[in-house]
């Protein structure tokens, strides 16, 4: 029987995601990377007490909708709606404005463990590769040393990082097959293509899904192995238009003022 | 007394862009360091990486214009060009923490003697943003930190010790502000360049570490 | 007495082949388990990995028909097929240490009744050959070993202990052998399958472990 | 000025490998991987007492000739000239018949440090990545774990592997273009994508060279940073007839008649 492991539904593919599961979300932080509709899908389900890793903690998609993205919800809606117990993130708050996670971790509803980037990239490459830890220089001698257990080696002092292993990893990719072949467009492979076979299930939503054969063998950046799921986004965004509130409107407008985030 | 000049965010990107030869890799944080962009002599070929997996790629495209998957780390969207390339996040610290890019410019709220920076958090906030500041600020060959010289309420952000939470220990290795360009050495804080108007002695009043002044110390240079 | 069958290298790849489901993905070790590659029921999707980076692809070719760079990691040219993918060292072994494939089926010289397995060296020549034994021995999900069940002189391979150097502990699955297919368990070793010919008796005569005779026990089936 | 790595010569691109250096050298073992032009460069400078890096040790070119090869000069070019002091491979003799290097280290004139080659890749890579060592679990309970210092992670025993450091990488690849950046073909990544850039400096034997903006961004599998020096394979081969003899074409029937190495 052929290889399938393309569902119709974004309802279906997130159906046995349980309260309580590590979930990794991929992308950098720009929506354009970031497995949207999952999220409205998880979102819908009402699961409780997650906890995530990713490289933000997301900023609504007003946000995002004035910057003219669609498909514009971000891992903000895990967030406002209370779903989220602990996260993992590189940069969790914003430098703009105080999204809610901000205002949650002030409210001491939700748990942080703050990571640099190449340290969350790395402890969830260490999951995929069946690594026991890694030793990295990288925050030696500031608050991320706290705790950690160090080690001289070669002279020099590293800290060791244990790998960050997850139940589902949610990702974006640009093409799939049904095999689960993925490629990614542009800037947008970031962390989805770092968590793709790093936690139990990887689930990937796509733009479009081709034809076995049709992605170059040596153009595939994630090779099958590491997908279980492929969903792909519907053309046209069918989900609900959201409100842009006075708060995304000024984060907007300074975002395009500061030019950047 | 002279006319005092404080450079703007432009001008500071302007002379940091000075910095830059021929096939260095330069990763640009966010604020002023990414301006630097804008700043490249004709025909100078300087590889810019984006820690979200670029390498390569062009100017920053007309507002509402560019391809959304195309976009440097500070969000914005920004041309291709040949020779760019593509990957994902563990290649990409792979090249900030394994010493393969040249420079990374940061912006910094406090630098040390000892080239300490600190540039994540404000401790008021109480909460801050590691994201890749504290790889960027290890990994990179050579670390250019663009900031004004004092705070709004005239502290100086270039101390003895760091009074902020540090990103990096020692990792500094020019300073770019508003009014200075300053070098930090194994030997200590070497005044290089003033902004115009200012004195060495002006500028070592709001510098809290003894400046070494450089016998060719001069004012900046943007051309 | 009923003439006794000893399976041959292609029998064996043959039976080997039986094992592998829709969607499995397998890496075929040098020797008899690469001619497993022949024996796929037809509109069976089995995607065959080998250690230098290629996954998905197709059937040996004829010899000097192939491609140079579409190698197994025996050597041999191999056919592209739809779907294929290739990657560096690093990434192909972060697929086999992190247990991303679903068999590996290798030679064997030895197996211990729990599962240890010697297939790296033989002790009299002194220098072994680890290339991908160990991480393929650690990382697949299920481990296959094909090997003859005796020595040439005669003695047991499948053994209370290795006597051998280990290659891995406790990581075999299933032995298939050419008179019996037996798999490892918590519980001991269980002959589940013999070859035309063999009592259990006979293949228990010839292994070290006392076997657990499976009550289903029944000749090997090849189709 | 416009970034050029090109070399236009072999001999120019390896004159400052010297003696005592350690050089990783890519591929898998087959040929078709393996830069064998610097390999006979390097072998004509007469370095000596290298430390090399590799999958294999080499063949020898006659097996390769026989099975059509015409670039066919593999690492045992060094090692029968007796330019190697040490090895650190994971395949480092055949298993068809005795290879050079095997014939020097029965003799006591080579060393050898085998390593599993999922943990000689992480080992590389961990110098390319600038960690301070991994921890693998492969290789625990065998001779490998001799002298290794291990560790019990979440129940879990692992062995710390260190850096592989490493003054030259040579490489082979496909194309480059004059930035350095890198693209192979079907199998040929192997060592070759992993070593680049984890040594002091890297050098990449090329089928072609082509104008900058040809390599599709998506399929660029070595970004130019990781890249020093290119220098490009002739189109015909010019080097010397290898003799064929005895050993070479036994060992290549019995290559046919095995179906692999």
């Amino acid at each position: 029987m052929p290889i399938n492991k393309i569902f119709n539904s974004f309802d279906e593919v997130v159906a046995d995601i349980q309260d309580g599961a590590t979930i990794m979300v991929g992308g950098f932080g720009t929506v354009a990377s970031c497995p949207t509709m999952l999220m409205e899908a998880l979102d819908r389900k009402g699961v409780k007490n997650l906890t995530t890793v990713s490289n933000t903690t997301g900023f609504g998609s007003g946000v995002w909708k004035l910057m003219g993205y669609k498909f514009a919800e971000d891992m903000d809606i895990l967030v406002r709606n209370g779903r989220i117990k602990k996260a993992i993130a590189s940069a969790p708050v914003s430098a703009i404005f105080e999204n809610n996670f901000e205002k949650l971790l002030r409210a001491g509803k939700v748990e942080l463990e703050m990571v640099p980037q190449g340290t969350l990239a790395e402890r969830i490459r260490a999951a995929k590769a069946g690594l026991g830890g890694v030793y990295t220089p990288v925050g030696v001698g500031t608050v991320v040393e706290e705790g950690k257990e160090t080690k001289i080696i070669d002279g020099k002092k590293y800290m060791l990082e244990l790998p960050i292993k997850a139940d589902f990893a949610l990702i974006k990719a640009h093409k799939a097959d049904r095999w689960g072949n993925l490629v990614y467009r542009g800037s947008s492979r970031t962390f989805n293509e770092t968590m793709a076979g790093a936690a139990k299930i990887t689930i990937a939503e796509v733009d479009e899904i081709v034809e076995l054969g049709e992605l170059d063998p040596e153009e595939i950046v994630t090779p099958c192995v590491y997908v279980d799921r492929v969903v792909a986004r519907p053309k046209e965004y069918g989900g609900d238009e959201d409100v842009i509130d006075e708060e995304a409107q000024a984060s907007h407008d300074k975002f395009i003022k500061r030019g950047g985030a | 007394m002279e006319e005092k000049f404080k450079l703007d965010r432009q001008t500071i990107a302007l002379r940091a862009a000075k910095e830059f030869q021929d096939g260095d890799s330069v990763n640009l944080g966010i604020g002023i360091p990414v301006l630097c962009a804008n700043y490249i002599p004709v025909g100078r070929e300087v590889l810019f990486q984006s820690e979200n997996g670029i390498l390569g790629f062009g100017e920053v495209t007309a507002p509402g214009e560019g391809d959304p998957d195309l976009l440097n780390a500070s969000g914005q969207t920004v041309h291709p060009r040949p020779g760019m390339s593509c990957f994902g996040h563990a290649e990409s610290f792979t090249m900030i923490r394994g010493g393969h890019l040249d420079i990374s410019v940061m912006g910094g709220f406090q630098v040390s003697e000892k080239g300490d920076l600190a540039n994540y958090m404000v401790p008021e906030r109480k909460i801050g943003v590691i994201g890749g500041a504290m790889d960027l600020a290890y990994g990179a060959k050579r670390k250019i930190i663009l900031m004004n010289h004092i705070t709004k309420t005239g502290e100086p952000r270039i101390l003895k010790k760091c009074t902020y939470p540090i990103t990096a220990m020692g990792c500094v290795n020019l300073i770019i502000s508003d009014i200075a360009v300053i070098e930090v050495t194994d030997k200590g804080m070497v005044l290089k360049e003033v902004a115009p108007g200012w004195t060495t002695e002006e500028v070592q009043q709001l510098t809290e570490p003894t400046l070494i002044i450089d016998p060719d110390c001069h004012e900046i240079e943007l051309m």
